[in-house]
């Protein structure tokens, strides 16, 4: 029987190691799995790489890790927003290795990670300082950079309602990267708001259940 | 010198969407441009956090904390809206299928060139978003932003010293104070902010204005 | 305002002309666009290139065109299947110029010419008679070779449901290679089962209107 | 000999098919796996043409002509089912993410190439389909198939005659004779099919089979 409902949020991140590489789904507070960040800074585990869009704002969970010096290294298309104070500090004081990607192009990293992909050729960032020592090539009079997949070994998603095979609807804007992370980690952990006891309906399912490793619900919406 | 305020200038860059364009709306002063569509069109707002279709503001009964745009604020949907991920999303702006794209700038220069991601600050961290990908795959580029800095220092430049989002991108600039074309030639002035002359607007410029 | 309804298949096929490449949707007799076919056949435009999964059977639209030397190239992944009479006989003449591509292949450079993508690595086909004459490379000790994105200046699509925006909703396993085909052509027409008079429902758009250029009604279900 | 029929070839493949497992179900024979899952487990066939979770041939009034597998046959639906389009369900082939697949072979060979896409015929048009997909991301590829072709010509070789679909890809082959695993030293028995001597099957087999 295929069963991917864990218990609670602490179980859902128990497998999470030092050292590891997490995306995080989410843009601006939309779609963050804000209970999953909150269970791993409980959890305790270090030196960890943050795949995400943001770097965290306020106090909230992704910004407690980086206060917590929790995070070595982030990847991300836009880590100075608003509020992101925690990811500035640490970052000017040189505890926190920055790897600022275009937002599509980080889209596209993950999903060819996901996709069985070995790389891509992108317009994006042709000429600019973002492609510099990357290989570039001019194809039909267009310039493109050379782009790697890249995967993870969790992905910490969010979404608005699961059935136990671990298929995933979201909702408006929340739905962002959460859909292409899920693909991309060899883990995949979904916080939902509702967890339901009949299957979702087949045509309905953004993220099916084979790109999801375990389910929890968490009722609020943020 | 007659500058517009925020409103003023998004109305102004709104009147210039034609009916049925599909508008890539950057983060900042650009998104406000989706509360001024002249009456007798329908535009297709697009905002890069998986919407096609932005609305006005919503009113208090009809926010929902997780329908926002690329600045992080609520909005709504108008009919024949549509919801997606971030890969169709950057699909759409990468792959030529939005008209136009306004983005915010901290220069711009006369030979087209964009610089809005990243500045000479040490310690600074820099954040690019979406802008690099909307300047590689959409047609028509327009700038919206203060004709100056705060402190007086000019942003509409013979050429930009910050590092490029991308060169040659730009199709047009709008500022508080003036419209202008980016042409082979330079900047081409295409209307003043009303109170305003030319040689006002010229004196307080580093670019040429051509008319 | 925006309205992409036309009244009839043969207003919607009009813009084709002589040396077209077009992509045709559906996989077996599933979501192909049988309507817009037989239009195409009436509109009598010649040496056209079709991109699509198989290559018709029996005397289905698709095969017509053939029987009537319409074709003069086909890419596709399975051209020969149970009875692709039309097909086997056209390409037994020696009248079609034939591509066979991988079907994940072909999906993949249709998504990349819809999708600003300039090529891509795939594992798909390294070391087989399909990748000779390919750039091949080995990234972490994996084999690939590199595909080009494939484009194509009509796409016609059938599809379940669409509004007066060109947002369209499939059946079933009638999505197939529809909504990634309505990416990739300069010029998209929908064949619809049903041209509904209110919006579709935001989060059930599978292809947004964007990519659509115009929807006809054709209420049969084959 | 007593070869087993296509439905004892599929249930017996079955059989070795564990609780949870994702399995893409390939063209012709192998489209017959889905109808016969032991009792007490749960297995989600996926088919290349945009579902996970095939179930059994409908009932007449199940039936929708737009519901099929990859050999353009009427399915169903089980719980739990999804549908996607041709992007998404190859990212789940190319993408390591399905655990087996079962393919149908027109040849196989001790070393685990597999061929099964075109023939050496002039003007017999090849038809590739998804198969070289599936030997290049998923992990166990099964082979299911006639141990012999209708006239007796040898299939399950030495080194394949035909064009391969991939390069020692195979992890097991199931055949109306025997199961084979593909070890480094070649073909090695599983077990045979009711009836029959490892002697008889040898004699009727071009590889070498390891006991």
């Amino acid at each position: 029987m295929i069963d991917k409902r864990v218990s609670d949020l602490a179980t859902a991140v128990a497998p999470i190691f030092d050292g590891a590489v997490i995306m995080v789904g989410g843009f601006g507070t939309s779609g963050i799995p804000f209970g999953l960040l909150a269970a791993l800074l409980d959890h305790g585990t270090r030196d960890l790489t943050i795949i995400a869009n943001n770097a965290g704002t306020g106090e909230d969970a992704l910004a407690l890790l980086l206060r917590e010096n929790r995070v070595s290294r982030v990847i991300c298309s836009y880590p100075r927003s608003p509020g992101s104070v925690w990811f500035e500090k640490r970052y000017e004081e040189g505890l926190i290795e920055l790897e600022v990607v275009p937002q599509g192009t980080l889209a596209e990293r993950i999903r060819a990670a996901g996709s069985g992909i070995g790389g891509f050729f992108t317009p994006t960032a042709y000429g600019t300082l973002l492609a510099e020592g990357k290989e570039t090539r001019v194809i039909d009079g267009v310039g493109y950079v050379f782009e790697k997949p890249l995967p993870a070994d969790f992905a910490l998603i969010r979404a608005e309602q699961a059935d136990r095979w671990g298929n995933l609807r979201y909702h408006a804007t929340a739905r962002n990267f959460n859909p292409v992370m899920a693909m991309a980690a060899k883990h995949t952990i979904a916080e939902v708001r509702i967890l339901a006891d009949e299957p979702l309906e087949p045509e309905s399912v953004i993220t099916p259940g084979i790109f999801v490793n375990s389910v929890v619900e968490f009722g609020v919406r943020p | 010198m007659k500058p517009l305020d925020e409103n003023g200038m998004a109305a102004r860059l709104a009147q210039d969407i034609p009916d049925g364009a599909y508008v890539n709306l950057g983060i900042g002063l650009p998104n406000r441009v989706a509360h001024f569509v002249p009456a007798g069109r329908e535009v297709m707002y697009h905002t890069e956090n998986g919407l096609l279709g932005v609305g006005p503001v919503p009113r208090t009964e009809q926010e929902d904390p997780e329908l926002i745009n690329a600045s992080k604020k609520l909005v709504t949907m108008v009919p024949g809206a549509s919801l997606f991920d971030h890969t169709l999303s950057f699909a759409m702006m990468r792959g030529n299928h939005l008209s136009i794209a306004v983005l915010g700038a901290y220069q711009v220069a006369e030979n087209g060139d964009l610089a809005n991601w990243a500045t000479l600050e040490q310690n600074f961290p820099p954040a690019v978003g979406g802008a690099m990908d909307l300047v590689a795959g959409v047609p028509q580029i327009y700038a919206l932003m203060r004709h100056n800095s705060r402190d007086g220092a000019p942003k509409v430049l013979k050429r930009c010293t910050y590092p490029l989002t991308g060169a040659g991108v730009l199709t047009r600039v709008y500022t508080d104070l003036c419209v202008l074309e980016v042409t082979p030639e330079g900047f081409k002035l295409i209307d003043l902010a009303e109170g305003n002359s030319l040689e006002e607007v010229q004196a307080v410029t580093e670019a040429r204005i051509l008319t």
